[in-house]
């Protein structure tokens, strides 16, 4: 048997395929198809303190190898989770993680204490690129001075392992893992969709209600790859390399790049069973290559210069 | 009721009128339930330009034979390339997906009415209604005479009426036009097509206190109400029009 | 008729299709396939003082409705295109843009006034994205203080329309546009290629010879869209639109945007007669919906609000 | 010679052994002239995940009846997408492109080399070099006796010798190791095949004082000349392999 496992801190994770945040539900959506136990882990929904309703349809545009979405978070806030939907999830053997969004500083560290009292949410991801917020409408993560003020005030407080997740709509991405790493994140996830826009040219409109939204899809898969790998090349902790990732070449790419898990996305939209697809390719590839875990291969492209 | 992804094998792939052709696609193993307004997302292999899978209702199911039809219209791409599918091909499919037109009540005088592929779910509902022995009246609405469908299908579960737009086959103009809604009285309306269209029926029905469902066509993501994008404002604020949908009592609707 | 032209300054284009730097040798390769002088114009490739022999071999990846390329700025240098090439554009009637790239700021003032002697060029396009340049490996286009610096320096000498190319890997594109158009730029071309990077799992090594590089087609469309709408709601002067331009539709989606023309680039290689048919599919939009001018369409969206 | 872009009439695509086929190709206008060594730029529409077009050689040429042959290897998911083409379907290509293998002197003794999909443009070389008058020696390698094609055709055009790397058919080990390479001298080489076959032959040449043309399989991005992405490393600098090669003189490369 192949070594899938990898961890975060002391925090095992039986294999490194992990569902991504707003693509895969609450996990029951996908109940039908597969045993979600079988994955590394899952990603839920953004998470807000309060009920969201999220943007006005049309949300949603296909585009090449992609599609744009500008669900804008839509979910019914930390208490309805707490209440309806995690007694639930706590049934799953895997990691599962909330992916948390506040439009101030205050909401995330307030949204941080309410899931440290969540046993069985072992790891946070600080979703740092939503674009509404209170100051002068600067994203969290596209400025370096807000993504460490943010980082450091959830770490003050966070229990959890801390998973920062990185915007890729920056110059610079590496400044941005390194504020991170320096502000204590135990994991960086990356990337967050590419800001991307659609005109529908029948209606001669903005295909999206709010113009621009996220790029998702193998379309971003080798920017996505390229910062994955900046930033695995500077960091010392674990990064979970996402965008795009359809199938197990696609995540063994990542891998190679020095990913020590992957994220699954928008691929599960297309088929809902990509992510356990990927586990087992994933496995098969180290068989036929002759590996016996999958850190014999975690960035090899750096290693082998 | 269980979902699940499924290679289905292609029968038969029938050109009708125009943009318009059906599916009959048969299972290797034994049909799920199925209920009319339900639909299924159709994976485009076909097609470099598409991405996501296409949500297409229900146009009619046989069990004994595990084989069902989708109606289809050529909009774009992705039924572009579902239009050239060939006998023996496959095509994989989602299904069944989303919640279902709901049964009236025993005797209510009943009323679908369809618009372009809008069409495609009343077949089977019609059926399901003739079963519980209600014959609805059949409103259908076309561009213009090149795109009237064949309607015997529906002849034999209900009485049709028809109009198009340029008024070349039936009533002239669009379907909230037709004389029959100056006369007759229904208790209940089923109605899918175009969102103009079906607003115009639900504002009909509401003027005359009669019972609303409209099948929405939004565009889907993911069609199984893990992407959020498919929403629909309600009186309970944003649903899925995927799982809490497509069907829809006009009243629940903030339109 | 349809009216298709559009002006920068006084340099007239009779219709808003140009062929993107690189993605169209010096036009003699399309020569079998297409009528250049149809075309609103063409850029040449990316052309440096001295010669360059770009990087080695892989330079190419097939990506997701992309490709990354690493050419690295190959070509003869000046002195051979004034000698061999020039005489021979300068019988198309388009206008011919010279693509011009520089290691330093005195390459690209230097390069300016060589190109300022060559009577049959009316425009500049400055190519601010190169990736090797001598101050601290700072790319110009990703930093605004240098690209402010070479947009200026080039402009003072510069004789004729000088068209700013911007990079697309920077956090706010806006502030470089900004910067092109304060320092006199005449236009603004967007967007270069996004950097990206792909694997070969097979050999387990980086596809490219230089790890990364640049992202072109389909793929990137909806980022370079959304730049260019950001960009023409910011500037006066006309934008030109590229990135992921197959066809016609495509196409329109710039011009509704904000885009007053386009570019073609990676889709003449799938197709060389790409720029003809944009051009033909563009006219007949308009006559379908009743336009008599393009004009009457640049910019829509925004116009609609 | 004028490249041209054309849809062409899919005649025949016949599966060879394992993963071989050869799709035969009609014009509806009179063939330009094509010579050994130049290839197609084929575009891939049957995939949704290819994006650029595929570079394959002539394989061989039928001028009479505006028809010609491609050999093709499926190594990937464009050459597998084109393996599903059937009679009638059309390809479309860019053609012909690229320089052409030289002829050599008269009477000089000529041996082909190729190996895996590299032997496809060697049979319309023979047939061209044998319309000279010169009968080479065709020396083909295979991983295994599954994957030795049928050598009739190249039988035809000159002696054919085999290796497999396993010794299932002909002898054992690649090419290079062939007894033929020990015995009989040589004017002139033509090889096609993996770029390490094709580095060994050119070693042998090398030693033997022969001349030796290769042609080059570097991936590429237009095929014409325009994105200079399929450079090769020549004594002259960076050359595109779509327009000064595929065909190389050993000599010219910097190996
Ligand atoms: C639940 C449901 C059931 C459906 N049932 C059927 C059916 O039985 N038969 C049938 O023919 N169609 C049905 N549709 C509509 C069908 O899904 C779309 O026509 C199809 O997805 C279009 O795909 P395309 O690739 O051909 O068009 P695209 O190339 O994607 O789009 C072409 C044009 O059509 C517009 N468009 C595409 N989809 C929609 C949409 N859903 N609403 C409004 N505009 C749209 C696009 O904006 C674009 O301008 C149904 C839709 C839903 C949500
Ligand atoms: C001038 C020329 C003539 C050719 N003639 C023929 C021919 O007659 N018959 C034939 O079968 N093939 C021929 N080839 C090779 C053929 O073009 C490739 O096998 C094909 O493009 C692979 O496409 P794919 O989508 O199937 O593979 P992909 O899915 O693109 O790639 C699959 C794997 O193969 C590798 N690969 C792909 N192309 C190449 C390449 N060119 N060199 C090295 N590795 C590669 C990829 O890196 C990847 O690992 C020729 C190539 C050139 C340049
Ligand atoms: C419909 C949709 C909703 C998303 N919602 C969230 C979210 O709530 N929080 C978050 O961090 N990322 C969200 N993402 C981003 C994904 O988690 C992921 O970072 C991105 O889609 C890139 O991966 P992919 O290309 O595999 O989809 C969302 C993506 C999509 C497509
Ligand atoms: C092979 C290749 C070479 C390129 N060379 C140049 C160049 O020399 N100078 C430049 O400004 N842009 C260059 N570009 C970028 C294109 O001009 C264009 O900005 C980019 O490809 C996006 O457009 P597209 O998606 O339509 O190709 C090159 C692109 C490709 C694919
Ligand atoms: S289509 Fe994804 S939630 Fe409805
Ligand atoms: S393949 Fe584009 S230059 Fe040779």
């Amino acid at each position: 048997m192949v070594k899938l496992g990898f961890s975060i801190g002391d925090l095992q994770f039986k294999n490194p395929v992990i569902t991504a945040s707003g693509t895969f539900g609450y996990g029951s959506e996908f109940d039908d198809f597969l045993d979600i136990s079988r994955l590394g882990g899952i990603v839920v929904k953004g998470t807000t303190l309060e009920p969201r309703e999220g943007h006005p349809y049309p949300r949603m545009a296909e585009t090449a190898s992609g599609m744009l979405n500008a669900v804008g978070l839509q979910n019914k806030g930390i208490d309805y989770f707490e209440k309806n939907i995690y007694p639930r999830l706590s049934e799953y053997t895997t990691n599962v993680i909330v992916n948390i969004n506040g439009s101030c500083i205050d909401d995330y560290v307030a949204l941080t204490e309410r899931i440290n009292r969540l046993e069985k949410i072992p790891a946070i991801e600080l979703n740092i690129s939503c674009p509404n917020v209170k100051m002068g409408g600067m994203v969290f993560g596209t400025n370096p001075v807000s993504a460490r003020e943010v980082t450091k005030a959830v770490r003050r407080v966070c229990l959890k392992k801390l998973i920062v997740k990185l915007s890729p709509n920056v110059t610079n991405i590496v400044d941005f893992a390194r504020i991170a790493e320096e502000e204590g994140a135990d994991s960086i996830s990356l990337i967050n969709t590419l800001l991307g826009m659609s005109v529908n040219v029948r209606s001669m409109k903005p295909s999206l209600s709010t113009i621009t939204g996220g790029l998702s899809g193998p379309a971003i898969k080798p920017v996505a790859l390229r910062m994955v790998w900046q930033v695995a090349n500077t960091v010392k902790i674990p990064v979970i390399g996402m965008g795009g990732i359809m199938n197990a070449d696609d995540a063994i790419e990542f891998i190679l790049a020095g990913a020590s898990a992957i994220q699954v996305g928008t691929a599960s939209f297309i088929d809902p069973l990509a992510s356990v697809k990927i586990l087992e390719g994933i496995e098969s590839y180290l068989v036929t290559k002759g590996f016996s875990d999958i850190r014999e291969i975690t960035g090899l492209i750096n290693r082998s210069k | 009721m269980t979902k699940r992804i499924e290679s289905l094998k292609v029968i038969d792939n029938k050109p009708l009128k125009k943009d318009f052709f059906i599916i009959e696609l048969e299972s290797s193993e034994k049909l799920p339930e199925m209920k009319p307004g339900q639909f299924v997302q159709a994976r485009v292999d076909g097609s470099k330009e598409t991405f996501l899978r296409r949500p297409l209702s229900l146009h009619d199911v046989d069990y004994t034979n595990n084989r069902f039809k989708i109606l289809v219209q050529v909009v774009g791409k992705g039924t572009e390339s579902l239009s050239r599918l060939k006998t023996k091909d496959s095509l994989n499919l989602i299904y069944p997906l989303g919640n279902s037109f709901s049964l009236p009540e025993k005797g209510a005088r009943t009323l679908l009415v369809g618009g372009g592929c809008g069409i495609a779910p009343l077949l089977y509902l019609g059926r399901y209604l003739k079963s519980h022995s209600i014959i609805p009246d059949i409103l259908l609405g076309f561009r213009n005479s090149d795109r009237v469908l064949e309607c015997k299908d529906y002849e034999a579960v209900g009485n049709v009426f028809l109009t198009t737009e340029d008024g070349s086959a039936g009533e002239k103009g669009f379907v909230t036009n037709h004389s029959l809604l100056g006369k007759a009285r229904y208790d209940k309306v089923y109605c899918c097509g175009p969102e103009m269209m079906m607003k115009a029926i639900a504002g009909w029905c509401k003027k005359n206190n009669t019972d609303c469902e409209v099948s929405l066509e939004n565009l889907m993501g993911c069609g199984i109400g893990a992407c959020l994008c498919c929403v629909v404002n309600t009186v309970k604020g944003n649903v899925c029009t995927c799982t809490d949908g497509p069907v829809f009592n006009t009243k629940e609707l903030i339109w």
